[in-house]
């Protein structure tokens, strides 16, 4: 295209270092400088992404013609003999998570100057962000693991910092603690998983690891002694479980919805469109090895579709905003796994992007919410918001339709895609998954408009002043809103070809012809608008109409239903409002049990017995053993004497009998 | 040669009785008679197995001179017996016990090695002379060791002097350097008892 | 000059250390001048030893070798290579930081503060050029005597016991290796060269008892599980300076130990017995990680968090691999870096408030923010996230112990978990939240001089993370050697 | 036996019997140390028998030059033994062994 023409003056890896480090200059002068600049302190950061997106924006078009990049910039440290370079592999899905990183990071500066404005962390909170857009570049551009590594834990770190960014606050605090540490759970598997591979492959380098990875198939390891496993199912496992901790999968969920509690932007962005989405993008790069291990898909497969319908069911009873939001990526995410599990990779990067479009629009809309209802958060508190929020409302409406699937939005065509991708698999536990992702549909319906028509319908449930005070938002929230409305309306239909079946991946992707889902529906494909019609004939689209109806019906027009509802299923609600009881199971065995290990090492290791019983114990002994030996010297010069001829006895004894 | 295992016998059971006598005495003064008499048959043991000088010098210096010593050191101190005697047989059973077990031992490895069955010697020569063949023994290849053993009769001669050496206070004895060294003022001191002038 | 660096770099800060303590305590303020000075030509001295170092070789540099005590062969016999050129270098950088880091919280008797400080570096670096059993063994022991004399004059209010316990514990483990040295000089046709002892033949049970009484002389120091309680104690009545040196250097002496002796005199005895270490180092990293967790006394907290990570070096070292073994010396460098500055973080505070609970803080970065930037990114590197140093030796530990066997490196990596909560749960309870206590709303933020000794630590610690291939390239041909050395029996067949 | 002298093991068992005799002596009279004396001079003269036998039977002069020494030796005990009790007399008023008991912890 003719506006990136000029940049061929560059030689291309100049091109592509710019693109993580302008967002790190602009971080850094953020940080450095911030204190001086205050107010301004957003031009560098902005500036910097906005380089970023615009390179990401020729490398797409790079990419589209064809020109990939794989090569290396410096070395990182030669180990042993291992060479670890720092390089980067920009390939078609890379150039796309880089527009969409770049986008949306574009989009979080851009908001995040009238929605941060005033705060006394204002540099602060731009460098971190633009900290995070260099983090989560380097973590898509990278050739090896160790970069990859990198990035996912600096995502990970810029996340922490985010969530706990008021750090005031005692629940932000926490948040952030938590999140970083079920991340550093996932990191764990993921760091083991990165030894394993450069134990079989002899390197962490993608294409070298993705050469040997043919020749690994069919050997197996003994982690517990007697049961040989894959070993291709052993890297692909503990890899997911790094990518578990990042995307937020059962398990290790837990740190999303508290996540919330950083300000709206960043929970909203980065929680949900962009890190969140990182283990899905690792799994996709990493498709050629989990291609050769239908373990690990099954698992993958089951993981991603238990956490889509289940964390759905928990966004039904939660009344924060934000919560509900966050359990709906929660969920949106288990479909993007699902979608991996079933070898669709390219639906769940599609998902993945459309994802991006409309959470992203629900997020700064329920921002814009719940900046009109200064800072109330509880959805029991409003009601009746469309007359005076107008364009907040007709967003919001887009995106939650996006999100339940209902055509021509762009969620219907990649969570549709997901679900038939699942249909066609033909892994041990795929009917299991098939159902709860098309169970899911009805649930996410039911939550999404739920929470609309709570919001926006009824009677107004909050205090006169904040009712008389109600007001649109300014144009800087209403803007990006709109902006983000469009493609979150027609990105669906309009790259479900070329993204979600398409050949545009397929230079990233590997897939086994076995496993190949899209493959098969590509086959049987007639255009976006055969595939709409087509998706209102199955189940997912009924469900997810009847979802919305069952919304309208019981929070709409008749409020009082839930409650009797919800009283005559009470266990179901307990178990609901519990979360499935894991942050308990968590609390309670894993936290508690840490301190209470660390308590018993501590007193009855540390104190009792090693300096206790050991160090001081010794002395102590020594001390005891003088007292006791100073009672033989009784000063009876007899008994010496005594000592001295029984001895003398017992030693003649002892010659005579043994010896003689 | 009979005569020498009937003095044999007849010397070694007056030697274990008085020796039983003297640890079994009431009276330390009994003891160290019966140590005498020991010492007598031991001697005549000695002069039995042909060393006539060791014999007479047992005789000369431990009954002439030790038990002298003893019995002078028993009758000089006022020794009140009946708190030494208490608790007498107290250790008995032990101590009887250890000596049977070692004149047990003692006699099996006698009876049982090669020292049971030593050949009797020769019969001593009439003009053997062994105060002679000590002699020579000693004052040639033993002279340091007998010299040493000399020094050592000395050190001891000089510990026991210096032991009960005492300088006694209060003995009216003269001393004629302090005599002399006498001065006025120190046999006369001159008191003021009226007090400070006034 | 080139030819006598390594003695310069041991007596200048010694012979300074001296003048220092003639200057007196009368004139502080030209004391501390004077002792910056001598930390700072010190440091200039060493940094020939890495301009000029040779990087394709194993051998010895810069070695000096002059007769000591002819009639019992004892030689004045210095050298470095690859294993212990960092130690040198950071032994002399990290002094000067100390003698920095003192200026104004030690009042009494400063003149005397910093001659120790000069004289235990000069004594530090001998332990880490020494090539002779005996030089070694004087340096070795020599050091405890300045680190006596920090704790137990400048030291808290528990001192003595901590001071007792510390000369106890070291002195005893290293009057294990003196036999041991004694031995091996009887076996080697009356050497006291470490490096005739690399080649000296020895049967197994020789190997292994050598093997044990180095161990306890080394575990000592280190200090492994179950050996390890002095630290703590030390660390808490240890002034911050005291704390500094002890984690950052003294610690790695017993590491360094390992590679010096232990691994090349007795090869055989060090496999034999690398379950053993292994165990130990795996018991260090998950046993005291929980430990760390539940201090309420920040240096506690730090100073268990010092064993947990040289867990990770003594894992390193047994499992024989190339990479864990470099792995272990760039951890051992980057917990120079990291630990240090953790305790001069925690200093800073000391200074301000004379406490060290944490409950007696909490949002302390609303009014220290910069202080909370640079410990945020310490405790970064405590962590071990990557583009700091702290993660690149544990990666490469992590990497190289799946070499062996994966629950190795499974059960090393819990440590990251741990290592993040005890971490992040410190700086969360002292650094953030809200402001409970009226004399935390009082602190002033770092000054220059305290900025300017952290901002360097931190430059050295995202350069290492960041970079680490100058670092390595140093310890590549001396590890390889060693490697190779150590996979050789010595046993005479 | 019968007819030529006594053996050599009827001299030491002689010797063994006084010896016993002597060990006798220190359990009864533990407290007095006269006779403490006194029975340590018994075993002395246990050994010189001992010494004087082996020296006629195995027909080496040395056991008696031994035995000389032995006798010097004793005397020499014998001296100094008596002048501590009596210097240990006149400190205590007494000699009970029970009653020397400095050296007691």
């Amino acid at each position: 295209m003719w506006v990136f023409d000029w940049l061929h003056v560059f030689p291309p890896l100049v091109v592509y270092l710019i693109i993580p480090l302008a967002p790190l200059a602009g971080s850094l002068v953020a940080g450095f400088a911030g204190w001086k600049l205050q107010e301004q302190a957003h031009w560098a950061p902005l500036a910097g992404v906005a380089v970023a997106f615009y390179l990401a924006l020729a490398v797409l078009f790079q990419t589209l013609h064809g020109q990939d990049f794989y090569g290396n910039v410096y070395t990182w440290a030669v180990m042993g003999h291992l060479q670890v370079p720092i390089g980067f592999d920009v390939d078609s899905l890379t150039a796309l998570m880089l527009v969409v990183v770049t986008f949306v990071s574009l989009c979080v500066h851009l908001y995040t100057i009238g929605y941060m404005h005033g705060d006394p962390g204002y540099a602060r909170f731009f460098s971190y962000i633009s900290l995070f857009t260099f983090s989560m570049i380097m973590l898509v551009m990278s050739n090896n693991f160790l970069q990859l590594f990198f990035g996912w834990e600096a995502v990970g770190l810029v996340s922490y910092l985010l969530i706990g960014f008021w750090f005031q606050r005692e629940s932000a605090n926490v948040a952030a603690l938590k999140a970083f540490i079920v991340n550093r759970v996932g990191d764990f598997g993921f760091l083991i998983g990165i030894a394993a591979v450069y134990h079989y492959c002899g390197s962490l380098d993608y294409r070298t690891v993705f050469a040997m990875v043919p020749h690994l198939v069919g050997q197996t390891v003994e982690i517990i002694p007697g049961h040989p496993w894959n070993v291709l199912t052993w890297i692909a496992l503990l890899l997911f479980i790094g990518a578990m901790g990042k995307s937020a999968q059962v398990p290790l969920h837990v740190w999303l919805p508290e996540s919330m509690e950083g300000p709206t932007p960043i929970s909203a962005l980065i929680h949900a469109a962009t890190m969140v989405t990182a283990g899905i993008f690792m799994v996709a790069r990493m498709s050629p090895i989990y291609e050769q291990s239908a373990t690990a898909l099954t698992v993958i497969l089951l993981i991603g579709s238990i956490t889509a319908l289940f964390m759905g069911l928990i966004g039904l009873v939660q009344n924060d905003i934000k919560r509900i939001i966050a359990y709906s990526t929660l969920s949106q995410l288990g479909y993007m796994t699902a979608a991996l599990g079933a070898s669709a990779f390219s639906a769940a990067i599609f998902h993945l992007m459309t994802h991006a479009f409309f959470k992203a629009l629900l997020f700064l809309a329920a921002g814009s919410v719940i900046h009109a209802m200064a800072n109330e958060q509880d959805i029991r508190k409003m009601g009746g918001l469309r007359k005076a929020m107008p364009i907040t409302y007709i967003t919001f409406l887009i995106g939650g339709l996006a999100l339940s699937g209902i055509p021509p939005f762009a969620g219907f065509f990649s969570k549709d895609l997901i679900i038939e991708a699942v249909g066609l698999s033909t892994l041990p536990g795929a009917g299991w998954a098939e159902f709860m992702l098309v169970a899911g549909a009805f649930v996410t319906a039911l939550y999404t408009f739920r929470l609309f028509f709570m919001v926006f319908h009824g009677e107004p449930r909050m205090d006169p002043y904040t009712r008389d005070h109600l007001h649109e938002s300014p144009w800087v929230i209403t803007v990006p809103l709109i902006a983000l409305a469009i493609p979150a309306a027609y990105a669906g239909w309009a790259y479900i070809g070329p993204v979600g079946l398409g050949h545009f991946l397929d230079s990233s992707l590997v897939i086994a012809p076995q496993f190949n889902t899209i493959g098969e529906i590509a086959a049987h494909w007639q255009g976006a608008g055969a595939f709409l019609v087509h998706g209102l004939e199955a189940w997912p689209f009924w469900l997810a109409i009847a979802g919305i109806i069952c919304a309208a019906y019981f929070y709409a027009w008749r409020s009082g239903l839930p409650e009797s509802l919800s009283r005559l299923l009470s266990p179901a609600t307990w178990l609901l409002q519990s979360k499935f009881g894991f942050d308990a199971f968590n609390n309670a065995v894993l936290v508690r049990g840490a301190i209470q290990f660390g308590r018993l090492f501590w007193h009855v290791g540390d104190e009792k017995l090693i300096d206790g019983l050991m160090v001081n114990g010794t002395a102590f002994g020594i001390g005891k053993l003088a007292l006791s030996w100073r009672r033989v010297q009784t000063g009876y010069i007899y008994h010496y004497a005594f000592a001295m001829i029984i001895g003398l006895i017992l030693l003649m004894t002892y010659f005579v009998v043994w010896k003689g | 040669m009979l005569i020498t295992t009937i003095l044999f016998y007849l010397f070694s059971a007056i030697l274990l009785g008085s020796a039983t006598a003297v640890i079994t005495a009431r009276n330390p003064v009994y003891a160290s008679l019966f140590l005498v008499l020991a010492f007598f048959n031991a001697a005549a043991l000695f002069i039995l197995l042909g060393a006539e000088f060791l014999g007479l010098v047992l005789i000369l210096v431990y009954v002439g001179a030790v038990m002298v010593l003893f019995l002078f050191v028993v009758m000089m101190l006022d020794i009140n017996l009946t708190r030494l005697k208490e608790g007498f047989l107290s250790y008995l059973p032990l101590g009887l016990a250890i000596a049977i077990l070692g004149v047990l031992e003692l006699a099996v490895v006698f009876w049982t090695s090669p020292l049971g069955h030593v050949p009797a010697p020769a019969p001593i020569p009439a003009n053997a002379d062994n105060t002679r063949a000590l002699g020579v023994l000693l004052y040639t290849h033993y002279l340091y060791p007998f010299e040493i053993a000399a020094v050592i009769l000395l050190v001891a001669i000089i510990a026991a002097i210096a032991l009960t050496l005492r300088r006694r206070q209060g003995t009216k004895t003269q001393n004629i350097d302090a005599q002399m060294a006498v001065r006025a003022k120190d046999r006369l001191s001159l008191v003021n008892l009226r007090g400070p002038e006034q | 000059m080139n030819a006598q660096l390594l003695s310069y770099s041991i007596w200048v800060p010694i012979v300074g250390g001296l003048l220092v303590l003639a200057v007196g305590d009368r004139r502080a303020q030209l004391a501390r001048w004077l002792a910056l000075l001598v930390s700072l030509l010190a440091f200039a001295v060493t940094i020939p030893l890495y301009t000029g170092f040779d990087t394709h070789t194993a051998a010895m540099q810069f070695s000096e070798r002059v007769a000591w005590i002819p009639s019992l062969n004892i030689y004045y016999h210095l050298g470095v290579d690859g294993i212990s050129l960092w130690f040198v270098l950071l032994t002399s950088f990290l002094t000067v930081l100390v003698v920095i880091s003192s200026w104004r919280n030690v009042q009494t008797r400063v003149a005397q503060f910093m001659a120790a400080f000069l004289i235990m570096e000069g004594m530090m670096i001998g332990v880490f050029c020494a090539l002779d059993a005996i030089l070694f063994y004087v340096f070795w022991e020599a050091m405890l005597i300045p680190m006596f004399l920090i704790i137990g004059v400048w030291g808290g209010p528990r001192r003595v016991y901590a001071t007792i316990k510390f000369f106890l514990y070291t002195f005893l483990g290293s009057v294990l290796m003196l036999v041991a040295l004694l031995y091996l000089y009887f076996h080697s046709n009356n050497s006291f060269d470490l490096l005739v002892y690399q080649h000296t033949p020895l049967g197994m049970t020789a190997q292994i008892l050598i093997f044990i009484a180095f161990f306890v002389a080394f575990a000592v120091k280190i200090p492994m599980w179950p050996v390890h309680t002095w630290l703590p104690d030390a660390h808490v009545e240890a002034p911050t300076a005291g704390s500094v040196v002890l984690a950052a250097i003294m610690l790695k002496m017993g590491a360094y130990g390992f590679l010096r002796l232990s691994l090349p005199i007795v090869p055989d005895a060090s496999h034999k017995l690398a379950w053993l270490m292994i165990l130990l180092s795996l018991i260090a990293i998950i046993y005291v990680a929980l430990v760390a967790i539940v201090q309420e006394d920040m240096k506690k907290l730090v100073a268990y968090s010092s064993i947990a990570h040289m867990g990770f070096v003594t894992l390193g070292f047994f499992v024989f691999d190339s990479v864990a073994i470099e792995g272990s010396i760039i951890q051992m460098l980057s917990h120079g870096f990291i630990s240090a500055a953790m305790f001069l973080c925690i200093g800073v505070l000391y200074d301000r408030m004379h406490t060290r609970n944490i409950r007696a803080y909490g949002g302390v970065a609303n009014v220290m923010p910069i202080f909370a930037a640079l410990m945020m990114l310490f405790a970064m590197g405590n962590v071990g996230l990557p583009g700091t140093s702290g993660f690149v030796g544990e990666f490469m530990v992590v990497l190289g112990a799946y070499q062996v066997n994966p629950w190795f490196s499974i059960l090393a990596a819990t440590g990251l978990i741990t290592g993040a909560s005890y971490t992040l749960w410190l700086f969360k309870r002292a650094i953030f939240g809200g402001i409970v206590h009226p004399e935390v709303a009082a602190l002033k933020d770092l000054d220059l001089r305290e900025m300017l000794v952290l901002g360097t630590l931190a430059a050295f610690t995202l350069l290492l993370g960041v970079w680490p291939a100058p670092f390595l390239d140093i310890v590549h041909s001396s590890v390889q050697h060693l490697v190779a050395q150590v996979a050789v029996s010595k046993i005479p067949a | 036996m019968m007819g030529g002298q006594p053996t050599l093991a009827a001299y030491l068992i002689l010797g063994a019997i006084l010896f016993s005799i002597g060990v006798v002596g220190i359990f009864l009279n533990r407290k007095n140390v006269i006779i403490l004396l006194m029975a340590i001079e018994l075993l002395l003269l246990a050994v010189n028998i001992n010494l004087v036998a082996f020296s006629r039977y195995l027909g080496n002069l040395e056991g008696q030059v031994f035995v000389f020494f032995i006798l010097t030796v004793a005397a020499a005990e014998a001296a100094i033994g008596l002048a501590i009790l009596v210097v240990y007399f006149r400190n205590r008023r007494s000699i009970n062994v029970e009653d020397i008991d400095e050296l007691r912890g």
